[in-house]
């Protein structure tokens, strides 16, 4: 391989040939059906890079509104090459013994990690998944961490009850959950609780050094990065016990466990 | 008859069970009041409106009954006798006059006790007449402009703004929706208190109250009338508030509520003496409104595993049928619930769901069962969702389902989008249409595979409720025997809401209710 | 309305609240399955306008693909009240008798189609649907007309033996059809065969003056105008045999029958 | 058994009378022979290659013999006298002689002809050979690899490369696929020779030549190893070159082949005679060969309407079988197709079509049917498309077919792509799972909608069956009775081709096929 053809490498979508650029898209136009309403669902592809594109399917539902299939083929380019592979986890994974044995060894007593469903949101089996000894995928959650104590305050927590429990624990760390992402919940009150854990810490220089490390958690928390939010991690859909605990001793811990992962 | 070869000697014997299970409950419902059974009987007798701040006027007039005199009497004789002896003109002039301290509450004797009685009586059948004339005019309704056959098309909207939702509703029941519901927003269930007036500010659903209910039943009566069916409106009598809302529906004419004996408990941590209280008046005037409950034993496969777990869910809705029929609703009014939540994963998955809805149905011959889609192991893969969405809509139909609650293939996405719903509703007019009376050749083998897994579920029921008689409904819940989720009895929302009833409480809409069970109703419920 | 707000009408897609902008997407990348993969099709949703978008289901499909669906706002605006409504038929619709007098009339002999499916496309369906007495949709199709005399040779017709037939049989029109799109087979074929004709006719002005009237149809045309073909008219998924009856009409004997539509 | 209550002697009665309208079909081919036959011989005897433009070897030398003595004795006695009196010195040497005109053939006779006749032979045989050794290899690799159960899940590919087709396949294997069929370029079947060599620019199809056939059967060899599964390969012995191609399909060892009796007639508008006399060839090969032949049904109902023409559908399989039996086909190696076409607008659509596949299946129980999937009422809605193809997967469950053609929901749109072909099979692998044996739950109410449907079709046969014993196929075929189309028995592509056996016809494969019928092989074909 040239230097050259190294520094880039150039896809596109596949059809059924290499290079075809081949996509379907589908979409609601609040517009009565018709020639006229096809023609803007056209318009609206060409404007996302489809071209030539085919209307497929145009179904009126009611006077007001059309639904569109397309397919066509996107004009857009992308060089693979010039698409880091995105970081990975940035500590390693611990085995339970391990964790156990970080926090002993660095704490002297237990790492306290209280967790809630903050806001009105009630869906408690990602935020159980985690804590739960039950846990998820085949793993223990934190509560079988001999070393870890778990407080789950449940669904449906506010801020301010969440924020009074961390400070009567002395909470390491605070784990939120947030599924609802219907017009921005999630966002909006993962924000509200960071702010109020900055503001009722307004010395901390940090996570573990005063305040609590902030963890939210939620399938749908893929458009954001923490700062964006204001904590300092997020996980997202399919994350493991583990992964959370090795975090926290990662985060909390940075002298113990390090480059023992398995 | 049965396909299933279900021992009827083994069906009656899990009744009976769940008849001594129910009992303690049920004396304890007949034995205590709740704040918001207290605020409904306020609502019956006409009170409505809020404080500029939202509070509701029964919130502020309980709240000062309680303040001053408790209500293990309940309102009604210090409310009315304070309106009998008082300078005020009516419940809201007294309500807007004790929100601002300047009444004293009593709880009267003798003559003037027996006339509060008298007067509060006659609010509270003022207000049944109400519901009664609502209910007639459903029954003309249904005569005039049509009811459609089962199963129903069960459609939800979930904007959170009630002026967004009425369109989609009404566009919903164009394409086909027989039933239409309107889902609440997040935390309404754990507010003490029912919203006022129009909403527009919900989140993943919108506010249930008196004034959306009215505005969305005008707007189904509008398209009812324009597709010659009768589109039914339903909501939620849940949470916190269930006794009020059941009678705001009553009054508003809403014709199925999400109704159940236990999800409060299980899914909003209410606590669970609060709820089993609640329960019983919401039922008793669901019954007088004709109006359909729907029981949530779906949710349990939410978070248990729907083969596991097969067996709570039909332990749940004896129970549910029980606490129903107590209260005085008819089987035709039972929408109990249930769901097509087998992981897909699992070999024969879809015989197993089968065996379950089927079981279902043979145990409950004359309840509208309602049946609820996939959602737990619905992803983003929108296609595999369009298709397990398919074949729930296939099993209601083998199974003879009544009520068909529509799954979304965007279901582990989003909140509905309107063109989701129009592709659902191909997809249910399909399989209604292709595989309709595709239950006369649904003839599970003898013996064979679906056959012996419904009666290992039901033998396992019946185990389950013999448990549950040994050691106390309360016991089991707390044992997270449903949907793996632990309530201890007095923990929870609302158990400050909850009081013994005294000696001479007297609540006259309990009265009349109790009095007059809506049995002889029965005949105008269409099933 | 104001002059402005008529002269301007800006709509988005509508998932479930106006003005909210959601699509949905899929396509497949050439690229093994993980968060590399996932953040191309991030890249490339971002090139379609779509901000914020989400990855929904990544699925791989042997070692060298992957397979997304994506959900997410697209940021285009459509001003609706710049789309014209397209141009609906030109001529008015005739009746059979209608249509057959105006022949009479104009002609004073049958009017000669000769039709086929052209290359080695075999699906005849189409082009049955309109030429034979049978129909399409209720309505009766060409051979039906007594005033119209269809020669209909058929499937996998080739451009040569479809001329000579047409001088044979003193075409008036020639009607070809096409489905195969594969590879744009139905574009090349249907150029070779009006390349074939203009050649045939070099002096003819046009149609009807010398070289027969070029039609042709079939459900994917929707990319091309009947120019960039060189053909007279392109008749698409769901036509009538009466819109093609009329049409011939119209363009052929452009003084009978106009006006009189129903 | 039945589950439809159809009256066996019905059955039997159709089988008569399908037999009576075969009968002067075969013998029309039993008595005639073609250009393509005559081509079949010379490749079976190892001819292969073409010249630089592409015209095969084999063409040129038949040509030659066609020009200068005709093939009514067949090429065999002229090609070999050639060889044994001329100074060439193979079959290729001669041919490329011949197209040079430098061979002058005579007809040879006496001891000159009996010279000719063996050294044909012993080439036909040693031909035959070859093909009973692939057959053989086949039989090996099915025990050591492991053949796969029915359902086979069957899958097209499509590009027109064979180079893009090959990792599509083996991509197509390894997500499920135990078929792959590589489905022809347009236009090939017009074609009145096999191209030559690995090719790349097909239209919507790739070009069956026997390399592609040889490069793709290694593809899935090598993916069948890995998978510990014999995965099929498909392709099409049709068109005007019929036998040839089934011919290298013995050779190169293709499992599977679409050979129907009188699609070319119908769909291609290849001579009718043509076709019958080619069609006998290459099935006396496909059976020697234990090739299960694809039989074409399921496109009467892209042009005719699925339900009007159901009983077209069961006569042309009952002549398909017929022909089958009688060029020594056993019913292990009968894939006869019919297809999930109805219209899915009909009510109860897909319990006529249970009634249509149940039908097929109880007619022909130890044919491996092939059910082709919803196709004509595929638009461009995909949901829509991948709820029906959904359906039809479920149908073939339902109903125990054999091979299953996985339908695309982009079927109304373009060609397979990757993704709709693994969103495909992800479709079939859910329904398959889940339902896997739902058919022993499947039991049409006696006398109920599917079973009379059932009867009524067969009844329908019947008739039509009588009408053509009386009228002849020919002109039953000229009338439209199959796909709506008239097809006039001298009319047609390869007509010209098609030469009545002269006495003293001489062909050593026909004569080793029909002198040796593999019913003895039957133990053998997987069924
Ligand atoms: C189960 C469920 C319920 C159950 C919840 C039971 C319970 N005790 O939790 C019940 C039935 C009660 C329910 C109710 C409602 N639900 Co709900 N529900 C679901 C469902 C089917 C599955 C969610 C789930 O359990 N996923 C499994 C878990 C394991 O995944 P997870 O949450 O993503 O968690 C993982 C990661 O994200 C991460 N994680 C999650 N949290 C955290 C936290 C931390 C700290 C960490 C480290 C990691 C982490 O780790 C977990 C394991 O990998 C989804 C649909 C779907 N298929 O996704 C709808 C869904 C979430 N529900 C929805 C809605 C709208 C509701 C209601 C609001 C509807 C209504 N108005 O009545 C109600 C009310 C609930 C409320 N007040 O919040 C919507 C949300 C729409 C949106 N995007 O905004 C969904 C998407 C359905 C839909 N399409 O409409 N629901
Ligand atoms: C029926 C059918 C067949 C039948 C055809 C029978 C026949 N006698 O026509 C059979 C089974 C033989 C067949 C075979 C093949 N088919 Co085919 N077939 C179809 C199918 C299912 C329906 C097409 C149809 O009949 N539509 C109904 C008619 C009424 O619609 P229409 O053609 O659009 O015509 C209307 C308008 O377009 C217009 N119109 C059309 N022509 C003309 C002409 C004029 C002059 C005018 C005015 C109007 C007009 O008016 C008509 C009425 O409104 C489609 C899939 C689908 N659902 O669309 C695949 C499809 C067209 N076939 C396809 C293919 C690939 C093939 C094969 C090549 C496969 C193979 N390699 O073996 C073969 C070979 C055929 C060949 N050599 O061309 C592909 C084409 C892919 C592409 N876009 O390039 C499709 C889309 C299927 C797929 N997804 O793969 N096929
Ligand atoms: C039985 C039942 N009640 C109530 C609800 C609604 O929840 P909430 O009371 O929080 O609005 C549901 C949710 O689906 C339910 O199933
Ligand atoms: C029986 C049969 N033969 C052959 C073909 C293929 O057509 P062609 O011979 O034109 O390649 C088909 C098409 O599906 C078919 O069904």
């Amino acid at each position: 391989m040239t230097a050259d053809s190294a520094s880039t490498q150039i896809i596109r979508p596949y059809g059924d040939t290499t290079g075809d650029g081949m996509v379907q898209v589908s979409f609601t136009l609040p517009v009565p059906h018709g020639l006229r309403a096809q023609a803007a669902a056209l318009h609206l592809a060409a404007a996302m890079g489809l071209e030539p594109a085919s209307v497929v399917h145009a179904k009126p539902m009611g006077p007001d509104f059309t639904f569109f299939i397309v397919y066509g083929r996107v004009r857009h380019l992308i060089d693979y090459a010039r698409i880091p592979e995105p970081p990975g986890r940035a500590y390693p994974l611990l085995t339970a013994a391990e964790i156990n044995l970080a926090v002993r060894a660095a704490l002297g007593r237990r790492l306290v990690v209280v967790g809630a469903c903050i806001g009105t949101d009630a869906h408690t089996v990602g935020i159980d998944a985690i804590l739960n000894v039950k846990g998820f995928a085949g793993e223990k959650g934190l509560e079988y961490y001999r070393e870890i104590q778990v407080v789950n305050m449940g669904a449906q927590v506010a801020v301010e009850e969440l924020l009074a429990r961390a400070r009567a624990e002395g909470a390491d760390a605070v784990l939120v959950s947030q599924v609802v992402t219907q017009r921005n919940a999630h966002l909006d009150n993962t924000r509200r609780m960071a702010a109020a854990f900055a503001a009722a810490y307004p010395d901390a220089a940090g996570p573990g050094r005063g305040r609590p490390l902030l963890v939210a958690g939620g399938p749908r928390f893929d458009t954001v990065t923490a700062a964006d939010l204001g904590v300092d991690k997020i996980f997202g859909r399919g994350t493991t016990p583990a992964e959370v605990a090795s975090y926290l001793v990662h985060a909390l811990l940075p002298a113990a466990g390090a480059g023992e992962g398995r | 008859m049965s396909k299933l070869g279900l021992d009827p000697a083994t069906a009656a014997r899990a009744r009976r069970l769940a008849a001594r299970a129910a009992e303690p409950i049920i004396e304890m419902a007949r034995t205590h009041t709740t704040m918001s059974v207290e605020r409904a009987l306020l609502r019956l007798a006409g009170l409505s409106g809020a404080d500029p701040g939202g509070m509701p006027w029964v919130n502020h007039l309980a709240e000062a009954v309680r303040a001053q005199v408790g209500i293990e009497h309940g309102v009604a004789l210090p409310v009315w006798d304070a309106l009998l002896t008082g300078p005020h003109g009516g419940l809201r002039e007294l309500a807007e006059a004790a929100a601002a301290g300047r009444v004293v509450f009593r709880l009267p004797e003798g003559a003037d006790a027996a006339a509060a009685r008298r007067a509060a009586g006659r609010a509270a059948e003022a207000g049944l007449a109400r519901i009664d004339a609502r209910r007639a005019e459903r029954d003309r309704l249904l005569r005039e402009v049509g009811d459609p056959p089962h199963p129903w098309i069960y459609l939800i909207v979930a904007t959170g703004d009630i002026h967004e939702d009425i369109p989609q509703a009404q566009a919903a029941a164009r394409e086909g929706a027989d039933v239409v519901a309107v889902i609440r927003s997040t935390g309404q269930s754990l507010l003490d208190y029912v919203p006022e007036g129009a909403t527009r500010e919900g989140y993943a659903g919108t506010y249930a109250t008196q004034e959306n209910f009215r505005l969305m039943r005008a707007a189904l009566d509008e398209v009812s009338a324009e597709l010659g069916r009768y589109v039914r409106l339903t909501n939620y009598a849940s949470g916190l508030c269930m006794p009020e809302i059941a009678t705001l529906a009553g009054l508003e004419r809403l014709d199925m509520m999400l109704n159940d004996c236990m999800y409060g408990i299980v899914f909003r941590d209410i606590n669970p003496r609060r709820t089993f209280i609640d329960q019983r008046f919401s039922r008793q005037i669901h019954a007088r409104a004709g109006i359909v409950i729907n029981t949530g034993e779906d949710n349990y496969l939410t978070t248990a595993d729907a083969v596991e777990a097969a067996h709570t869910v039909i332990v749940s809705q004896l129970l549910n049928e029980r606490f129903a029929h107590e209260a005085g609703l008819a089987d035709a009014q039972l929408g109990l619930g249930h769901a097509f939540e087998i992981d897909p994963a699992l070999p024969d998955s879809f015989r197993l769901e089968l065996a379950h809805a089927q079981l279902v149905r043979e145990l409950f011959p004359h309840a509208p069962l309602k049946y609820m889609p996939p959602t737990r192991h619905m992803g983003g893969n929108v296609f595999a969702g369009y298709l397990l969405d398919a074949f729930f809509n296939l099993a209601g139909m083998m199974t003879g389902q009544s009520i068909i609650l529509i799954g979304m293939m965007t279901e582990g996405i989003h909140t509905p989008w309107l063109a989701d719903r129009d592709l659902a509703l191909e997809n249910v007019r399909y399989v209604r249409a292709a595989a309709g009376r595709l239950a006369e050749d649904f003839a599970p083998r003898p013996d064979g595979f679906i056959a012996q897994r419904a009666r290992r579920v039901l033998a396992e029921s019946v185990e389950l409720l013999e448990r549950i008689c040994d050691d106390g409904l309360l016991h089991a819940i707390a044992d997270g025997t449903f949907g793996v989720t632990c309530r201890p009895p007095d923990g929870g929302r609302g158990l400050d809401g909850v009081a013994e009833r005294a000696d001479g409480y007297y609540n006259p809409a309990i009265e009349l209710l109790d009095g007059r069970p809506s049995a002889h109703h029965d005949a105008e419920v269409p099933a």
